[in-house]
């Protein structure tokens, strides 16, 4: 098996290479192929692996080489199979072999073609050594190489300054998420002697609960910045600046969903410290519904694709923070499969529009794009968690997760959030599908993507139907690991309202989106009443939260620096210079004592002498009168 | 009242303070010679007093050496100051101010 | 040959350089290569030969010098400075290779050898007279090189690089000449080795005072804040091969200073001034990082960025653990390959277009594509991205400094965040954007004689990031003699418990010796 | 009256005499010769003033072999007294004449030279210093004090500039002046004790436990002014750049080595037994001095616009790095004044030779001065070697390592360090920094700026434009010295120390 996990993890290497060879050069239709050809190599292999696994296969684990070895430290490059990772490895490899497909058709007529691909592949290499590794410094390699190749791709028209300016953003906020994570790593490494999961977890179980605290968090900050958390979350919507193919990979299934895998893989840890995990699942399900309210008034077809997938990561840590690991984990699949599809779909739109993203200006769309329509309309159906597609079963079990356990504002907050969802995603869909074609005012000929493009997008229209059936085999795959329980509502009765009720709401809110804009027939120009009402400023601003960053963090930074590096040369250097320009400045003005004056020479002479004469004289009086002058001084007091 | 050793001590002193002040102001180069001149004849008129005080003779070798000291120095000392009157047509100070700083 | 082998190289570039002054003027390059090459080849041979798993010193040579003082000349190197050596030789060989600079390219050279020579006997001096005569006389040949080729401000710049320097270096002899009279006054002979210096237990007092002097000298040689300031105008006005060699070896000396005399040497002292110095490494690694961001000349922001790396090696070294200072002594090499290589790439667009300013670039990764790819290598690199080769260091560093201060490595690991933000700024106003310049549109890509210098380089910043195994091992070996040697001879009680009883063999008392 | 004097040569011991008697003889030979026949050519009074002074130089290693053997050897009615430092000074002296003497032998032709009297001067002159360093008693002291003094002042006269002579008259007064001082300590001396003899007054002194002490302390600043003025402690040294500038550079190199060194062991003879007795106003004075000299003379030197005139403010600086020697007054102190002294003059020698070598007769419009800096500028592209050669000068006077000034440096600092001087040291220290600074402006003037036009055309001639051979070799001499000091330290070391430690000091 260890020959399958090699394919898995170095397939993406070599064709990143591969592709590097070639970026200086024009359009190669063949870098695209055969990039994609090993990218789905290391898909099969992964899904050798599952089946190994699922036939309960015992686990593989390989230490490749020693990386680090010092002190007691000890860090190979080690690498694991099992249950999460084995999922991980699915979902990665599948929608990256699809985006990869998909993005030769997209990136087309782009002269940085070859250049996509060395990135996109070495994407996958750091996410397969993310999800694979077993260990924490491993894992950081990954986490760190998926953030370089997000910066790489999110900037990926490097002539936009939008696109190079988020990919700053993204770079720079998910650093700041880092710096926990390394603090992280370092407790954990400073309190269990090891880096390696397999050393360090079983070790946890003996440390004192405050530790524990410090460990969870910081290692959560780490993934707060992966995950776009609150209040790390603006980088994902900047980040729609990259190519669509990019977002539907990086910021939509797999590279953002790296926080809840660290959580996941951290079960051992958070089931120790449930306090750390309720605030987990309080900050998931707010980010849930503040990102979904953002969602609901934002124009740019992108953006409400990334705020939802802000909110479903909010979903899937709400799940993680209450222990509901196999329910995160299994949520995380079934999003990205679609949720990738939705990005892609997107992606087709927008080729179709001349990359225009405001929905607003579209409509009508389904006569020229069926095949585009249907699936997205698909997607947001799972996404709004209808029965039978994926979305149900994967969400619906994260509210029935909240319910069984008692938390009854998250689950409320949950709940209303699987509303909004549903709202804004019919509503992006309504817009751009249905009502009048409003692209004909900006002269636009729309018209349907590659057929290779749908084809390569037709497994995850399957995989979002359909993913619900895995529910029960992947809870039986990782129940071992995860020592999952499954989530009883006290009554059948119960569920079954539960699930009626959750579908009849969101049905409603789908129903509500469609009358609302299936008919939409004009472009907002922003003098409507709620376009300039309070609420829908402040959401349509996202709280206001990237100008505050702006104005209260950046400009700061921006003026400090500036104001630094005046101090740097007028306190620090200025002093330093000061000290030297005393002495020189000294020879300077004393250099007159030289006058050249024969006299005044003389003088000098006799005055040295004189002086000197004058402390002898005073010395010898002392001296002599040393017994006197104690004894007044002594009568002084002295 | 009789003459002591601390008279002539004073004298000394006296002396060679006046020629200190001397060696201060004079701003004519042979003026100045002369107040080197008093100072070491003040030192003389000290030694030849103390050599007396002790009865011993080394004060007076002392005193002999410095005259014949004093009296080469002169030599010198008007060698150079004849070529600076023939170059410069005088003998002021002041006009020995070419380096300077 | 092998025993004789520092010798060797630390002079047969003296003695090229010597003969140098024959060469023709046409030749001077070809033949610097030649020896500079030489000299790299054999620094391999050391390596080859060097005995990964000794801790102790190696290849040592001890001929009496001034016996009657004590002085004498004495070699060795263990794995905390060999791969210095090894470096300095490849930055001298790369560095001749690749220089642009045409005007009195001989009298360069010949400079470039004699620099070479310092700074091999620098790194493998074991005695301190030995060391500072290296030390002060590496001073010359850099003083040349910025202010004879330097920018418009080339004199006080290098001027200033030399007093400044020259100044931290004279209170440090001054404390080198008390170390010898306290070891006098123990033993009743004088000696300045090292190795000797070792086995003597100082008061904790006097080991204040003396750890004090040496860090004046080791900290403007760094440069630790506030006596950093010399090293922008350095950078700034220097040429190219002068800021590659600055940045990536002489730097070096002050952090390898520390290591080979300050922690072994004052113990308990080193335990004392931990935390001072640890916010000095903080200050120097936030305050200069935003310093570099607010900078409008790319090399300055270089310049200012390995000020604060340089921080992170300090803190490293005072965690005073095997994985602090081995991170430490690792990423002095790191930051000399990835600096040393930053510089040679700000020189190449230094050389195409005669200005720095970051103003005056814009869209470069469109006309210069092969440029851009090995400047965001090395940016990466800088930036400390897992994988390469500053990483390794960077994490050890930080990792060993966590066991003695959380929080302070909580604010030095700010450092990762304030290192990108400058960076990636700085690589945006570059590389990013539409070409706006005029000038800019046909600026030719990195031709063959640069790639000579920068393939070598980003093949080590990629290999040593993957497979740091092979440096990192003689580095712990020899840091954990280090380290024992330190907790050995601590007296105080919080020294004993700030560093760690590597080996748990306590050596027995009778190989050191009490001064009074 | 007097009763007869008995006599025997035997107590006399004038073996004690010969190494001064034999420049004595040489310069009477001069003078004879030229009698004899005149328009004889320099080179023929250079030759015979070396063979001379090597001649003493065998005497001197004469009396040393005989030194280690016997110790101290008193002779001519213990007027003189042949102890070690007095045999490593005159050792100083003499071979430091015998290199300096050479640099009369210049490509153009200089007045002085022409005189046979200039030799005979030169010769009489070193004798003087030998006597001055050879006996503990002040009158001989003041005898060979004056007599190099007179011969000194003509022959920095003999330069026969306006330049010169203006020299030569200060350095003539204030040297009057000093011999004043000189005479005035001597004579409080002996008011208070009755002898002239050095260890005499030592002696009486201790015995009646210096209830005198202000008497004493007078008679220790005028002695301190006298060696002060020779010395060039600040402030009694305001001669110093003026007679540096007015005089030749071969004669200002010479001043800078061998009369310090004379005065220096007068100096210890006098100063240190006062140290040793403990008398803190002398200590706290000496210490003020030392410092404001050092730094003084390095601040003073910073602004100079001239090489040899910053190289005058320098070697005062140097003087008072040395003076340290006698304030701590330990035998490491005292070896170190000698090795650095030593080391000192092998590298002055070859700094103002190579001023010397460029010595113009006409100065050009861009230069004010003889040696003024803008000269230098750009030497390293018309004159290489002789740029290098300079340089190496300039960081063995800063300090730098390897070069021979920096070994004395640290055994000095070393010995105050050892001596308890703890601020001293530092001070000591930092002071090589700041004169690094003047030092490195000539560095800077030669590599860093372009070259003056003139200087390309005639392809850098102007810098070695007075050399002959016999002034190349001594600078080839004190290069490699300078370099390779090194490996001179030691055997060096051992010997001062031995001959310093069995002298008592």
């Amino acid at each position: 098996m260890e020959k399958y996990l090699y394919i898995a993890l170095f397939a993406p290497l070599v064709s990143s290479m591969f592709s590097a060879l070639f970026t200086n050069t024009p359009k190669k239709q063949f870098v695209g192929i055969i990039a994609s050809l090993l990218i789905f190599s290391a898909f099969v292999s992964s899904s050798i692996l599952l089946t190994h696994i699922l036939d309960g296969g015992d686990i593989v684990h390989v230490e490749m080489m020693t990386w680090m070895a010092t002190g007691n430290l000890y860090i190979p490059f080690g690498f694991v199979v099992d249950q999460i990772s084995v999922t991980m490895m699915m979902v990665v490899t599948l929608v990256s072999t699809i985006v990869h497909i998909y993005s030769i058709g997209y990136m087309d007529h782009d002269k940085g073609f070859n250049r996509f691909f060395a990135w996109l592949s070495a994407f996958v290499f750091s996410m397969m050594i993310l999800v694979m590794s077993d260990n924490f410094a491993g894992l950081f390699i990954g986490w760190e190489g998926v953030g370089l190749c997000s910066w790489g791709l999110i900037g990926f028209w490097f002539h936009k300054e939008v696109a190079t300016w988020a990919a700053n953003e993204a770079f720079i906020m998910n650093r700041i998420a880092d710096l926990g994570m390394l603090i992280g790593i370092f407790l954990v490494y400073w309190n269990t002697g090891s880096l390696q999961y397999d050393i360090a977890f079983p070790a946890m179980a003996h440390l004192d609960s405050a530790t524990l605290t410090w460990m969870g968090i910081f290692l959560f900050i780490g993934a707060m910045g992966k995950s776009a958390q609150f209040p790390l979350h603006t980088w994902l919507a900047d980040a729609m600046e990259g190519p669509t193919p990019v977002s539907a990979l990086i910021h939509a299934a797999t590279m953002v969903t790296a926080g809840v895998y660290l959580v996941i893989r951290s079960n051992e840890l958070y089931d120790l410290i449930p306090h750390v995990g309720l605030f987990i699942a309080s900050l998931g399900a707010f980010v849930a519904l503040f990102a979904a309210s953002m969602a609901l008034v934002n124009r740019d077809m992108k953006r409400i694709i990334a705020y939802s997938t802000l909110s479903q990561l909010g979903y899937m840590f709400a799940a993680a923070g209450l222990g509901a690991y196999w329910v995160a984990l299994f949520h995380l699949m079934a999003h990205a499969f679609f949720k990738a599809l939705l990005f892609l779909g997107a992606g087709n739109v927008m080729h179709a529009m001349h990359d225009e993203l405001d929905p607003f200006k579209m409509g009508g769309l389904k006569k020229v794009m069926k095949g585009t329509w249907i699936m997205m309309t698909i997607a947001s159906l799972a996404l709004a968690g209808i029965f039978p597609f994926a979305g149900f079963f994967s969400k619906d079990t994260i509210l029935e997760a909240a319910f069984a356990e008692h938390h009854m504002v998250i689950y409320g907050v949950l709940l209303f959030t699987a509303g909004l969802t549903a709202f804004y995603s019919f509503r992006l869909v309504a817009l751009i599908f249905h009502g009048e074609e409003r692209y004909k005012i900006f002269g636009i000929h729309p018209h349907e993507a590659y057929k290779f493009m749908l084809i390569a997008m037709s497994p995850l229209l399957f995989l979002a139907m359909i993913a619900g059936i895995f529910q029960t085999p992947f809870f039986e795959m990782v129940e071992e690991i995860l020592g999952a329980t499954e989530y009883h509502i006290h009554s059948h009765a119960t569920l079954l309202i539960m699930l009626v009720g959750t579908q009849m709401f969101v049905g409603l809110a789908i129903l509500y989106a469609y009358k609302k804009y299936a008919s939409w027939s004009s472009v907002p120009d922003g003098s409507s009443v709620i376009e300039n009402s309070f609420i829908y400023k402040l959401l349509y601003n996202q709280y206001y939260i990237p100008y505050g960053y702006e104005e209260y963090i950046v400009k700061p930074y921006n003026e400090l620096s500036a104001a630094l590096w005046e101090v740097d040369k007028k306190v620090v250097d200025a002093s330093v210079d000061g000290i030297a320009s005393i002495f020189y400045s000294a020879g300077e003005n004393t250099r007159d004592m030289q006058s050249g004056n024969l006299s005044t020479m003389l003088k000098w002479m006799v005055v040295g002498t004189v002086v000197l004469l004058s402390l002898a004289v005073v010395f010898g009086l002392a001296a002599r009168y040393s017994g006197e002058i104690m004894s007044i001084l002594s009568g002084l007091g002295v | 009242m009789e003459i002591g050793l601390n008279h002539y001590l004073i004298l000394s002193t006296i002396l060679f303070a006046i020629g200190l002040v001397g060696v201060m102001r004079r701003k004519n180069l042979l003026l100045l010679f002369f107040a080197t001149e008093i100072l070491l004849n003040s030192v003389n008129i000290a030694f030849a007093a103390i050599s007396h005080y002790y009865g011993d003779l080394t004060g007076q070798m002392f005193a002999f050496f410095v005259i014949a000291i004093a009296a080469s120095e002169i030599a010198v000392g008007l060698g150079l100051l004849i070529v600076w009157y023939k170059r410069h047509g005088n003998i002021d100070l002041e006009s020995m101010t070419s380096m300077r700083g | 040959m092998l025993d004789h082998i520092l010798s060797i190289l630390i002079f047969f570039p003296a003695l090229a350089g010597v003969m140098g002054f024959m060469i023709d003027k046409g030749s001077i390059r070809a033949y610097g290569v030649a020896v500079a090459f030489v000299e790299f080849a054999l620094s391999l041979w050391l390596w080859f030969a060097f005995d990964s798993n000794v801790s102790g010193m190696q290849f040592m040579e001890n001929i009496a010098l001034i016996p009657s003082f004590g002085i004498n000349y004495i070699l060795g190197v263990d794995g905390i400075s060999l791969f210095i050596i090894i470096l300095a030789a490849f930055f001298t060989m790369i560095g001749i290779a690749s220089l642009t600079e045409t005007k009195n390219e001989k009298n360069m050279i010949i400079t470039l050898l004699f620099l070479e020579m310092t700074m091999i006997g620098v790194f493998s001096a074991l005695d301190a007279i030995v060391f500072y005569v290296f030390w002060e006389l590496s001073l010359v040949p850099m003083l040349y090189i910025i202010g004879a080729w330097g920018g418009p401000m080339r004199i006080y710049a290098s001027v200033k690089f030399f007093l400044y320097t020259f100044a931290g270096s004279l209170v440090m002899l001054v404390g080198m000449l008390f170390m010898a009279y306290f070891f006098y006054q123990a033993t009743g002979t004088w000696s300045f080795a090292i190795l000797d210096w070792y086995r003597l237990i100082l008061p904790e007092s006097f080991q204040l005072w003396l750890f004090a002097a040496f860090f004046v000298g080791f900290a403007i040689k760094v440069p630790m804040f506030p006596f950093h300031t010399w090293l922008p105008y350095a950078h700034g006005q220097a040429p190219t091969i002068g800021s590659v060699i600055l940045a990536a070896i002489l730097l070096k000396m002050g952090t390898y200073a520390f290591i080979r005399f300050s922690l072994p040497l004052f113990p308990d002292a080193s335990v004392f001034f931990m935390y001072p110095i640890a916010v000095i490494a903080i200050i120097m690694i936030i305050y200069t990082a935003m310093v570099a961001y607010a900078q409008k000349d790319v090399k300055q922001v270089v310049a200012y960025s390995s000020v604060s790396h340089m921080g992170v090696i300090i803190l490293g070294t005072f965690a005073l653990n095997v994985e602090g200072i081995t991170g430490s002594v690792f990423l002095m090499i790191a930051h000399g390959v990835v600096s040393g290589a930053l510089f040679l790439l700000v020189g190449v667009i230094y050389d195409r277009r005669h200005t720095k300013l970051m103003s005056e670039f814009g869209g470069l990764a469109h006309v210069m594509p092969r440029y851009a790819t090995i400047f965001g290598i090395m940016l990466m690199a800088s930036v400390g991205m897992p994988l390469t080769i500053n990483f390794v260091g960077e994490f050890l560093s930080l990792l060993g400094f966590y066991e003695q201060s959380h929080i302070l490595t909580l604010l030095a690991g700010i450092a990762i965040v304030v290192g990108a933000i400058y960076m990636l700024t700085a690589y945006k106003k570059m590389f990013f954007g539409e070409v706006t310049k005029d000038e800019n549109r046909n600026l030719p890509d990195v031709n063959k004689r640069e790639l000579i210098a920068l393939i070598p380089l980003a093949i080590i910043t990629i290999w040593l990031g993957v497979y740091p195994k092979p440096v990192l091992e003689p580095i712990n070996n020899s840091v954990e003699a280090v380290v024992q040697l330190m907790h050995n001879k601590s007296t105080t009680e919080e020294a004993k418990s700030r560093i760690p009883n590597v080996s748990g063999v306590v050596i027995s008392k009778t190989s050191t010796r009490e001064a009074h | 009256m007097l009763s007869p004097i008995n006599v025997s040569l035997e107590s006399l011991n004038l073996i004690t005499l010969a190494p001064m008697l034999i420049p004595v003889v040489g310069a009477l030979l001069i003078l004879v010769i030229d009698i004899i026949k005149g328009g004889l050519d320099k080179s023929l009074y250079v030759v015979l003033s070396i063979l001379f002074l090597a001649l003493d130089f065998s005497a001197l290693l004469d009396s040393a072999g005989i030194f280690s053997k016997d110790g101290i050897m008193l002779g001519v009615f213990d007027v003189m007294l042949v102890d070690g430092i007095a045999i490593l000074a005159q050792f100083i002296i003499v071979a430091t004449s015998i290199l300096f003497i050479p640099l009369a032998l210049t490509n153009k032709r200089f007045h002085e030279f022409s005189y046979p009297e200039f030799f005979a001067l030169f010769l009489f002159m070193i004798s003087g210093f030998q006597f001055m360093v050879a006996s503990d008693n002040l009158i001989l002291i003041f005898v060979g004090l004056e007599t190099a003094s007179l011969a000194l002042y003509t022959l920095i006269a003999m330069h026969n500039r306006d330049k010169s002579f203006e020299a030569a008259i200060k350095y003539f007064t204030m040297g009057a002046l000093a011999a004043g001082f000189y005479s005035f300590g001597a004579m409080v001396f002996y008011a208070l004790t009755g002898s002239i003899e050095i260890n005499q007054i030592a002696t009486v002194l201790a015995a009646n436990g210096y209830a005198d002490i202000g008497y004493v302390l007078v008679g220790v600043v005028f002695m301190l002014a006298s060696f002060g003025f020779k010395l060039s402690v600040v402030p009694f040294h305001t001669w110093t750049p003026d007679v540096y500038e007015g005089s030749s550079a071969a004669m200002a190199g010479y001043m800078s080595i061998v009369p310090k060194i004379a005065a220096f062991v007068v100096a210890m003879r006098i100063f240190e037994f006062l140290i040793h007795s403990g008398i803190a106003w002398l200590e706290v004075v000496l210490w003020v001095l030392v410092v404001v000299t050092m730094t003084a003379a390095n601040v003073w030197a910073l602004v100079q616009t001239d090489v040899k005139r910053m190289l005058a403010y320098s070697s005062v600086s140097h003087a008072g790095f040395v003076m340290a020697a006698i304030l701590i007054g330990s035998t490491q102190s005292n070896s170190a004044m000698f090795l650095y002294w030593i080391l000192f003059s092998f590298t002055n020698l070859g700094a103002f030779s190579m001023l010397w070598i460029s010595r113009q007769k006409e100065l050009p419009g861009y230069q004010k001065t003889d040696h003024s800096f803008e000269k230098f500028s750009g030497m390293i592209i018309t004159s290489p070697m002789a740029a290098i050669i300079m340089a190496i000068f300039m960081l063995s006077l800063a300090g730098i390592p390897p070069f021979a000034l920096f070994w004395g440096k640290i055994y000095m600092i070393s010995s105050a360090v050892t001596g308890g001087y703890t601020v001293l040291a530092l001070i000591m220290a930092l002071n090589s920094a700041i004169a690094g600074y003047y030092y490195i402006k000539l560095i800077v003037y030669m590599f860093m700026k372009d070259p003056i036009v003139s200087n390309v055309d005639n392809n850098g001639k102007l810098y070695v434009a007075n050399a002959t051979l016999a002034l190349k070799s001594i600078i080839g001499f004190a290069i490699i010295g300078t370099i390779f000091a090194f490996l001179a330290v030691d055997p060096l070391l051992e010997f001062i120390t031995a001959f310093v430690y069995n002298s008592g000091y």
